[in-house]
């Protein structure tokens, strides 16, 4: 797929939560086709101590008008200078980068995410909707101020929420939730995206079962094209890049 | 009419900038944003005799202003090079140079005898400066004698162009030059990354799996600088520079300062066009000052 | 409760934070940001035995995440310091090391030799690193015998807590370290700034009077952590780390890689209230790792 | 005098013209007081590539609504980041810095900038015109857009104005003003602050008359506040910093 890069501009900044914001920007040209689990690589323009691109996930997209969203998590200086951007900023974009989700061999699946993991979750939803599936997608978090947004899926599958105090749907880790004793047989395929020990978790799981399972992993990246090597996950045919060759991964190819 | 060519040794390289080793992939990872024949020159990742995975995820962690990175020389081997990369960038229009390391002077040999048939890989690179392998790698870089016995070696087998690219982390950059110029070098670029280390405070660990790794990206560009103006008073051969550059008016000063020519290397990262927009800043600064050779800025500082 | 004193020799810090010499004046330049006295210790701008003017101006550039300077020793001389400038700073309830400085191994002597008897003067730096100035200066630390000779000369008529500050321009900085450990140094700090240049490409001119200049701010942290890293681990004496400091996380970073003491110098520039933003921040850092003595710190890296 | 460090919030930034800006800026506490010639030495946060203060000198101040203005020329990546900050955002000044200028000895007094050397000229205009002065003003400019809100120092003594090209006031350099053939004799202390060319014809033309001459140096800077030594001019005392010992210097002591 071509890459592009380009100025957006910033048509809105909507604060979800506290630590929780997405970015609506509209390209200045049409906006290419872009995937489930592709990403974009953000120049953060406006922080004195953030020197390379910040890899975020492909939130959402209007070819309608040409716009595009981020969600984001402010976790440290980048982020929180992006949470600063205003309506008619610039924020210079190289993309769509990465490869994205397989489709099911089978009847359902299931779309597990945690955290800010929710973010390359909203497009395969979409996606598979469209194509005649009713994805189940299950959304983890500690409390329930992290479970953001989950009506956004709503229209394409059914919600189920886990957090680990209990204050929002079940308690518990996304694992131990009811959908695993039963209905976790009939999915063919299961996606995952979240902290690492949620994704080996869930990896396990659907090995136990023989569920094929693709996760997206967030490798921390100096360039997300594939020239710098730095991204690297060990798969069975050795070192891959995580930029290029993923984010995702059918895990029984990772060595994890 | 501006004539922006320059001379490294045989070659002539049609502008004097180039993206930097183990920066650019092999070329073709920037098609989508530039024309790569624009650049007077491309220096592919590192090649090495036998395939290597390199270190272990962590390999770079961000720094103010620049980045370390503890890649390892990943690569599949000079084989695989020839075999399968080769063909798919023969067809570029400039100069392909093939960045070569090993861990052994026999390994160096290997590597640029193989590579001394292929007739669109115009020169080699030795990198007697990685920081980032056990064995080998800055230790070939930060003595003289270690440092003229491989360059010495792999003149005897190889008769293209031989860039011979040094490393800052040592106390007389001029010193190893000269010790290299001697041995048949044709060219040093300068230079490699500094020796750096990050730690992760929260978690009381090293961020990369190496502990250390290299420094490279802006934050090094004043050490790069003066280190080219140094090698640049002492050898005859041209130098390349190197070392954070990220604009036309640092790959300027960079020829003032004594480079023949110039690569970019961490800013390709940040700007994947970066390397065009410093080729058309160069034409600009030209333009602007009146100057019609490009060669007449090199070492052509005031002081 | 947290106890943040740490020793370095002879001398107990009530906390790991010291100012750097050269960016904090003598203290009372910043009585005006902070209480001096919380500070574990200050280290004054260079002391030499006579009287300096430093370089011409410009001394300064700015660099990506740093500055060059090259202010080259600026200071009144020994006898002035005594007569005037100590009696200012003598009520201070830290500990005040000089930043000792010459061209000849005599002048360290009669500076060191002159100090030895100030009471209030708990201990001094001699700087074998200082990169801008012609004799002298840088070239005592990038040799081994050099260090050693000057430290040991030295180290023959002061009695108090030496501390030697290394150069980061060397192959080897744990080799140095040792040779002046050997000669009766009681603490290392690490490091100085780092040779660099800075090119005015629009004038074509280099932009310090010296044409070099000492590369310094958190551009070089990722060196200066590398090198505390080596250095602790070569030598017993303490080390005291400092490249780039400019928040609790870095102080801390450093302590882990194995420094018993930080002193912060560019980021004064930036924020005159670093210094204790930084004793701040350790604290909040302990008591959020539940650590009840800041020494569990020191060298702790896990890898 | 005592010096702060304060977070100041930005009230208005106006744009004067495409290469100056004046940002109102109100502190968080009562203004202390500041000396004409003083600065402030400004912290860029919202520009990736300026890491040390930008030393900006005091253009104007209100104690009633406790609020200083700074006014700035576009030069490079700091002066553009502090551009663009808009109403409510925060602005980290260190302050106020240096000296200031003498009170004249005599009868009247000329002031000269060029530039944005004008800025720490217009608290200097109020000051002596309080005290009973009525100084000449002489404001240079390369062309008519060099020439800055000439009109806010009209009520503090009589303005004159030159520029290279003519297209206002008188043409030529400053020293090659009308007032420079009779009337300069009668000032008996001469101000300047500007482009080092003109400061220096500045102080032969008055030393020539020997008329007292003060200039307001504008020499590189890394701390402000006397620490670090880079800023430092030769004078026939030994090398003197600017930011403590200056920025006012009378050119008598100057080894210019
Ligand atoms: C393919 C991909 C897609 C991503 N999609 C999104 C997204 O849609 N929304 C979103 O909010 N974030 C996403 N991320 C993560 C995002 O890139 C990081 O949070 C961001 O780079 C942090 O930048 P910062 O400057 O705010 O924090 P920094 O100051 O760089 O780091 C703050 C803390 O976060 C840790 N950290 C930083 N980057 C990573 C990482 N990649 N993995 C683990 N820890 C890290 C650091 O170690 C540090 O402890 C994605 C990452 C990848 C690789
Ligand atoms: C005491 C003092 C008071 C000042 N008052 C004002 C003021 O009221 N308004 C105002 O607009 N500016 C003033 N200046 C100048 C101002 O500090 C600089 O223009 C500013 O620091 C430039 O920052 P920058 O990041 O935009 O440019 P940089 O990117 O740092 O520099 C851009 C260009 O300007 C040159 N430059 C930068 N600083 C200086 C300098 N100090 N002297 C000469 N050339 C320089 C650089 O060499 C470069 O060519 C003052 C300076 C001093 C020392
Ligand atoms: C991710 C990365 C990988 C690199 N790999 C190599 C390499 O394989 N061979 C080599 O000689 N230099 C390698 N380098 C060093 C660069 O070519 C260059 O010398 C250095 O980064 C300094 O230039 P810069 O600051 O412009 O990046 C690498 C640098 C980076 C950042
Ligand atoms: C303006 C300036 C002046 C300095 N003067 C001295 C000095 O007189 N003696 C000395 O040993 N180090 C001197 N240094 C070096 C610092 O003490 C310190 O080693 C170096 O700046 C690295 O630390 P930093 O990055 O925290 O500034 C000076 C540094 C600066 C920036
Ligand atoms: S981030 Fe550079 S190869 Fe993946
Ligand atoms: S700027 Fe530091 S002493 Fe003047």
């Amino acid at each position: 797929m071509k890459k592009f890069i380009h100025d957006f501009e910033v048509t809105r900044n909507i604060h979800i939560t506290d630590d929780y914001f997405a970015l609506n920007l509209k390209c200045p040209v049409s906006l290419p086709d872009m995937l489930p689990g592709q990403f974009a690589e953000v120049l953060v323009g406006n922080s004195a101590t953030t020197y390379l691109r910040r890899p975020i996930s492909i939130y959402d997209t209007n070819y309608d008008t040409n716009e595009l969203s981020l969600l984001i998590k402010k976790v440290g200086d980048g982020t929180i200078a992006l949470s600063k951007l205003k309506e008619g900023d610039i924020l210079n974009l190289v993309y769509p980068l990465g490869n994205t989700f397989s489709m099911p061999q089978g009847e359902n699946a299931l779309l597990i995410c945690g955290g800010v993991g929710i973010a390359p979750m909203l497009l395969l939803a979409k996606l598979l909707h469209s194509k005649g599936y009713n994805p189940d997608i299950l959304i983890g978090g500690r409390t329930s101020a992290d479970i953001i947004e989950p009506g956004k899926y709503e229209p394409y599958g059914e919600v189920f929420i886990t957090t680990d105090d209990g204050s929002a749907g079940e308690k518990g880790m996304v694992t131990q939730h009811s959908l695993f004793t039963e209905k976790i047989k009939s999915y063919s395929i299961i996606y995952a995206c979240g902290p690492d020990p949620m994704m080996k978790a869930v990896a396990r799981v659907a090995a136990s079962h023989q569920i094929p399972c693709e996760i997206s992993l967030e490798n921390t990246m100096a360039c997300g094209i594939g020239a710098c090597l730095c991204c690297v996950v060990e798969t069975i045919d050795g070192n891959k890049t995580t930029c290029v060759d993923g984010p995702v991964f059918d895990t029984r190819t990772l060595k994890l | 009419m501006l004539d922006l060519s320059v001379n490294v040794h045989k070659l002539l390289l049609k502008n004097p900038v180039m993206s930097a080793s183990g920066t650019f992939g092999y070329g073709p990872e920037f098609d989508d944003f530039m024309d790569v024949n624009r650049l007077g020159g491309i220096l592919t990742k590192a090649c090495t005799s036998k395939n290597r995975d390199g270190n272990r995820y962590p390999r770079m962690a961000e720094t103010p202003s620049g980045m370390l990175n503890s890649v390892g020389l990943q690569n599949k081997g000079v084989d695989y090079f020839i075999d399968v990369i080769y063909p798919k960038i023969s067809h570029y229009n400039t100069h392909i140079i093939v960045n070569v390391s090993d861990s052994t002077v026999e390994g160096y040999m290997e590597v640029a005898e193989k590579l001394n048939p292929l007739e669109k890989i115009t020169g080699i690179e030795l990198n007697i400066s990685c920081p980032n392998v056990k064995e080998g790698g800055m230790a070939f870089g930060t003595s003289c004698p270690m440092a003229g016995a491989v360059t010495k070696a792999v003149r005897g087998v190889y008769n293209k162009t031989m860039i011979v690219k040094l490393s800052p982390n040592v106390t007389n950059i001029a010193e190893i030059a000269k010790a290299v110029e001697d041995e048949g070098a044709d060219s040093v670029s300068v230079i490699n990354t500094l020796l750096g280390m990050a730690i992760d405070a929260e978690k009381r660990r090293p961020v990369l799996s190496t502990i250390t790794g290299g420094l490279s990206g802006p934050a090094i560009k004043p050490v790069a600088l003066r280190m080219v103006w140094q090698v640049s008073k002492a050898v005859k051969i041209p130098v390349i520079g190197l070392g954070g550059i990220s604009n036309a008016t640092d790959a300027i000063e960079f020829l003032l300062a004594g480079a023949t020519a110039i690569q970019v290397g961490t800013a390709n990262f940040v700007d994947p066009q970066v390397c065009i927009k410093i080729l058309d800043g160069i034409e600009e600064y030209c333009s602007r000052h009146g100057i019609t050779d490009i060669k007449e800025l090199i070492g052509a500082l005031e002081s």
